[in-house]
């Protein structure tokens, strides 16, 4: 155990420190593709704090992987309180996989403006009766000459009506086992055809869409991989949005607000620290936002030493987060009483709302991303070696 | 003896689910919380079942039933996420003016279907964002938050000392506005007293305690009703939602979310009609009951929606099915009169537990 | 909702509680068939206040079945701390039993002498490879002439070592689906070839047996049923057994006798019901075991209005009954601190070491009757019509 | 960077793992258990294994080990249920000695595994059933209960007012007998001090606090080996044991329990380390982690010791498979040293959160 970065690592650091504080008045927030995202987005990849280990022929920095560095940039932005840049699922997912999939011209095509932050992607995985069963998902695409024809229904398409690009699942081998008929197909978003409309879930916000697709034609080479290797291919990535969806760092951060919020809200004028059942369940849930921490930085650092074994530490990670942050919002939102209940334009919102907010977006990361029984088969089959059920295969 | 609703008790049960079903169904529910009405008719539907006057005495014009059975028609408002002004007109001040022997006119009002009433006793339970009341003898200072039904043509208020006084819609120096909640099939709202004249209802603290009592238990009725429906709508959509080829009621996984949540409910329907039974007719165990019965529905209620919720997966957390118009129902009832952890201090106090 | 018994009921509790003024001071207790338990359960069954149902010809009191008088007979009994006689599984479960499906022969011979408490029985079902999969039992009996010859092991029989007689499920005919290859048999224990060892808990006390079969011979006609129809016979009470693992009234007790304990126990000299976090863990606990109670109330009120439906409600008793009684003593644990580990000749031992020994046996009763995850089972598909789950035929 | 064990500490895990694997099965565990036996060869064991002196300085014959190393260790212990006086003699005594500077000699002697130390702590965290002990500049007075150890050659005894005192077990005045407790692979008993004479070792709270830490964080490592050992049981047991035609661990029921222990269990491996590894590193966050981290895996450990033995149905029940062992250790290891809500009460003022 050492937990020290050691000192080549505090030169970094150093240097890190040094362009924040030269660029702190740089502006840095605004909308998709607006020029001070896309001037900020390209200040940072010259400089090696963003697209830091994709290669620089595609547009990238073209540093070797190195977790330790990727730390301490994310670490240093955070302390200043500057954008690390552009997100979104086309970096994030996208670019990995064609890097370890796509051809050469995919690669040349597609990652630098994604990286760049100027082509916006969006993800057609999930469809209305493909949820759990992802694999059993039935948007087809059909060969017509060059082209595919594709047909159906996704849902769950974040950032659908502002991505230019979507990279989809489709059927387009109807006839073979489930997994094998699928392909991952690469397409405009402006192609006629495709319909999106806005998801309003239980926060009444439109956080996704559903898209829809009649008769949108994509030429046959925007495949990646080959045809009825879809499932592989999205695969290979699956395992990136799972962890992220209950990131330990924002835990401690909102477990350090709910402290707050303790302190300074009052019943009849007494601070709610001082009520002792609401003190104990705060300490169960610091426990427990300590030990997923801990836990982290294990997993973090098997990365680096490859001796450790983090396979079911990693694993539980989707799990016990997304039930940990929603117990954490459950409990400010019963220390605040009826104050939690505040929403939209109520002069006695906390925190913009955030609690309510986030208690039930987190019921919804329980459900999505691989919903928690999912997980648990997992963690079960994939983790212990515990037997898988039975097949059953019913005809109707 | 007899431990179960009686046959009157079931008809008016049927009756008020028929209408609901019938008259009030999800998309009406959906106009209300969209605030494009008031909810009128479904008022006026309530009114001719003879809902406003169901614990009011028949010589007062009502229709003279018990707490049990107004239980009975909470659940079932709790069921269909009903929009009406209930827990204050029908329940609160009715038993406030009963046990008080004031405003028999207001009673009558209550009754015929032409008065109603809100409801601001959170102060009194425990005041936030330095919210309070006070009456010095004549006026109201101070400000009450999330007064439920707060645009009623009264309004029951509850002081810090635990005062009732009735509060006219229109009295001078009463400032209204909405606050906006998680939970759109009622409306509250803020309601500021600038030496506002109110009507001194009682300074006994034995009538605050059963006005209280009887909200608290009508509440966890809601719940009752809300956390049904929301085990019901699971069971059936697990038996026809299909994910590797079989219904996803036939996985264990599944099967038991459902057998739990029904386990953890079911104890609560007889909780919540004893609850009921001993407001009128067990005094001695009626406090005790009414706490008890609150807290652990809000408990139950939150581990059910949540429950539910996953059953439904996605679907569940989208708009579509509106299965979230209950999730925050039982959420908002969870708060408000008093959360658990406040609660289950008072039912401690109550038996002398703890001084 | 009418909770009085009403005036005629009131008569009849008066001449209960006379019967126990008049005995107050008849010795009760002893040790199985002594004089004094013998002759108490006499003067019972004369008086009606035990196998107050069993018609006269088999040896009862002869009354028809009221719910309300026997609620009384308990009451009262359990007020005056006055030993209701004679329980165990011959009583409660074979009697039943063989009024339901015995030949007249057989209620004649056995039904007379188990409720004077002469005859003690023990039940054969469970075997170490049929647990939750009663229904896969292996111990076998095969015809030889006019008797059936008996092999193979039972476990968790209770007073095994104490039975005169076992009612007991064997396998007679192999070639059968499961459920209807199976035989009740019932068999005198002093039988040759019956070897009973006793089985060590984990509270360290041998509640329970295991029974093993030799070449054991029974008697071609001590069968109740018919051969095959042995399941059926069993269903017919299983559902007695479950009830009772779970009792409300027993709950309260042991709620009451913990909030004395938490008033009574110290720490620094501090009474424990002055914690904030065990004295919330302590209402939270009441308000279940109060619905619990009331639960059963209307269960009971149920089967005298046979309008209301309680099937639910009686289902989910030993799921949460067990669940609840065993959080119950575990919370008194907590209170106790180091002085809850107490057990056997310890100074300090509270209640007897009732609260540890309680914790462990409630766990035991979560697992027995029907592990609580079989309960679940039932519940889903029997209580809310909730599919099976695929049935799966695997050849060995 | 490096979150996790080093080569040497794998190293130490694994001849102390196999050392208790081949010499300390569970056989071996229950003679100790139904007292047919003091266990000196497992104590010998661990003595030519140099676990007495693992974190006693080289200087004074120890090892010089760090309190991370002795939570791998412990951890060993709580995975195979070892009868062995770790807490006292291995980490409290040491702990009090070294931050003490005193006796020199007994530092030296526990280090030879000549000496062995109780603990009795338990009166000055929370006295029951009217204990405690008094110091009067030489001499002890009261009682203690729940001594760990309570026949080892000293006894370390912390009074009401949290002095560290040494006591010879032939003191004058020094009565012992012992109190059975639930959990059978430790001996612990009563003392009574008569005017006892005793060694003043510390009347520096923050040496007292040190010491609890320690205990305290070893106790969790304790737990956290003993719940992994039920959750790798139940793997192995669901794996073989068949139900309907199907391994028990098919049915998504039993794989669930299994997958949820893990999820529970798992970062509590890391919060073990990094609370050994801040008793030595990181000063300033040592004392929340310690409380944090033997509250927490009580909470933990009382789900996984439940859930196993319900894997393992009725087998898990009886004293067969001798699972009960490791339940009974954890259910110990969770009042020891502090239950988890009076723990909690202090995590939470070492953060000021509470006066």
């Amino acid at each position: 155990m050492d937990l020290s970065y050691g000192s080549e690592y505090e030169t970094f650091r150093t240097e890190v420190q040094t362009f924040l504080e030269k660029h702190k008045d740089t502006p840095t927030q605004g909308a998709l593709r607006s020029e001070n995202v896309l001037n900020w987005q390209r200040t940072l990849i010259e400089n090696g704090y963003a697209a830091r280990t994709i290669p620089k022929e595609y547009g990238g920095y073209g540093a070797e992987p190195n977790i330790l560095e990727s730390r301490i940039i994310a670490e240093e932005f955070a302390n200043a309180q500057m954008s690390q840049g552009q997100g979104g699922q086309g970096i994030s997912m996208l670019v990995p996989t064609l890097l370890e999939m796509g051809t050469e011209e995919q690669k040349k095509q597609f990652i630098g403006p994604t990286i760049r932050g100027e082509m916006i992607w969006c993800q057609g995985y999930s469809e209305p009766s493909a949820g759990s069963d992802l694999a059993s998902l039935r948007t087809s695409a059909v060969l017509d000459g060059d082209e595919w024809v594709i047909n159906g229904q996704k849902i769950w398409t974040s950032t659908a009506h502002m991505a230019d690009w979507i990279f989809c699942l489709v059927r387009t081998e109807p006839e073979a086992p489930k997994h094998q008929g699928i392909s991952f197909l690469l397409f405009r978003m402006d192609s006629p055809g495709i319909d999106v409309r806005p998801l309003v879930d239980m926060t009444l916000n439109a956080n996704f869409n559903e898209v829809f697709f009649t008769d949108v034609r994509v030429p046959k080479d925007q495949i990646v991989g080959q045809r009825g290797q879809g499932w592989l291919v999205a695969n290979s990535i699956l395992g990136f949005e799972r962890g992220s969806l209950a990131s330990p760092d924002a835990m401690l951060m909102r477990l350090n607000a709910l402290i707050d919020l303790m302190q300074k809200e009052t019943i009849n004028g007494q601070s709610l620290m001082t009520y002792p059942s609401y003190r104990d369940r705060l300490m169960q849930i610091q426990a427990r936002v300590m030990a997923m921490q801990f836990n982290d930085m294990r997993i973090l650092s098997s990365r680096i030493n490859k001796n450790q074994d983090t396979k079911l530490a990693s694993m539980i990670v989707k799990l016990q987060g997304t039930e940990l942050r929603h117990e954490l919002e459950a409990l400010a939102l019963d220390v605040m009483g009826e104050l939690g209940m505040a929403i939209g334009d109520n002069p006695y919102l906390r925190d913009k709302g955030l609690w309510q907010y986030h208690y039930m977006y987190f019921l919804g990361l329980i459900i999505g991303g691989g919903t928690n029984q999912i997980q648990k088969n997992i963690i079960g089959e994939r983790g212990l070696g515990l037997p898988r059920e039975p097949k059953v295969e019913i005809n109707k | 003896m007899e431990f179960g609703l009686s046959e009157e008790q079931i008809l008016l049960q049927d009756s008020v689910n028929r209408f609901l079903s019938d008259q009030v169904p999800l998309d009406r529910v959906r106009k209300f919380a969209e605030e494009k009405d008031a909810g009128d008719d479904i008022w006026q539907g309530l009114v001719e079942l003879g809902i406003p006057g169901l614990i009011i005495p028949e010589a007062s014009g009502g229709v003279g039933l018990g707490k049990l059975d107004a239980a009975v028609v909470s659940e079932c408002l709790g069921y269909h996420v009903t929009p009406a002004p209930f827990i204050g007109t029908v329940i609160m001040a009715p038993v406030a003016l009963i046990e008080s022997g004031k405003r028999e006119d207001l009673l009558r009002a209550i009754a015929a279907g032409e008065s109603k009433v809100g409801v601001a006793f959170g102060e009194s339970i425990g005041a936030r964002a330095d919210a309070g009341i006070e009456f010095d003898g004549s006026k109201l200072t101070g400000k009450a938050l999330f007064v439920l039904d707060y645009l009623a043509d009264f309004v029951l208020v509850a002081t810090n000392d635990k005062k009732l006084l009735l509060v006219s819609s229109d009295a001078d120096g009463l400032d209204k506005r909405e606050l906006t909640t998680v939970e759109r099939t009622r409306r509250t709202g803020e309601l500021v007293f600038n030496n506002t004249p109110a009507e001194l209802i009682s300074e006994d603290l034995e009538v605050y305690l059963k006005v209280l009592d009887a909200g608290r238990v009508m509440l966890a009725a809601d719940t009752l009703g809300a956390a049904q429906n929301m085990i019901d709508q699971s069971v059936a959509y697990a038996k026809v939602r299909e994910q590797f080829n079989r219904p996803i009621g036939s996985f264990q996984a599944v099967k038991h979310m459902c057998a739990e949540m029904v386990a953890n409910l079911e104890p609560c329907r007889a909780l919540v009609w004893y609850a009921g039974y001993a407001l009128d007719e067990v005094p001695e165990e009626a406090r005790l009951t009414a706490c008890h019965t609150k807290a652990h529905l809000s408990e139950v209620g939150k581990a059910v929606s949540k429950t539910a919720t996953e059953v439904h997966g996605g679907m569940g957390f989208t708009d579509l099915l509106g299965l979230h118009y209950w999730f925050k129902r039982i959420g908002f009832n969870r708060q408000i009169l008093g959360a658990p952890e406040l609660i289950r201090e008072e039912a401690a106090r109550v038996q002398n537990l703890v001084t």
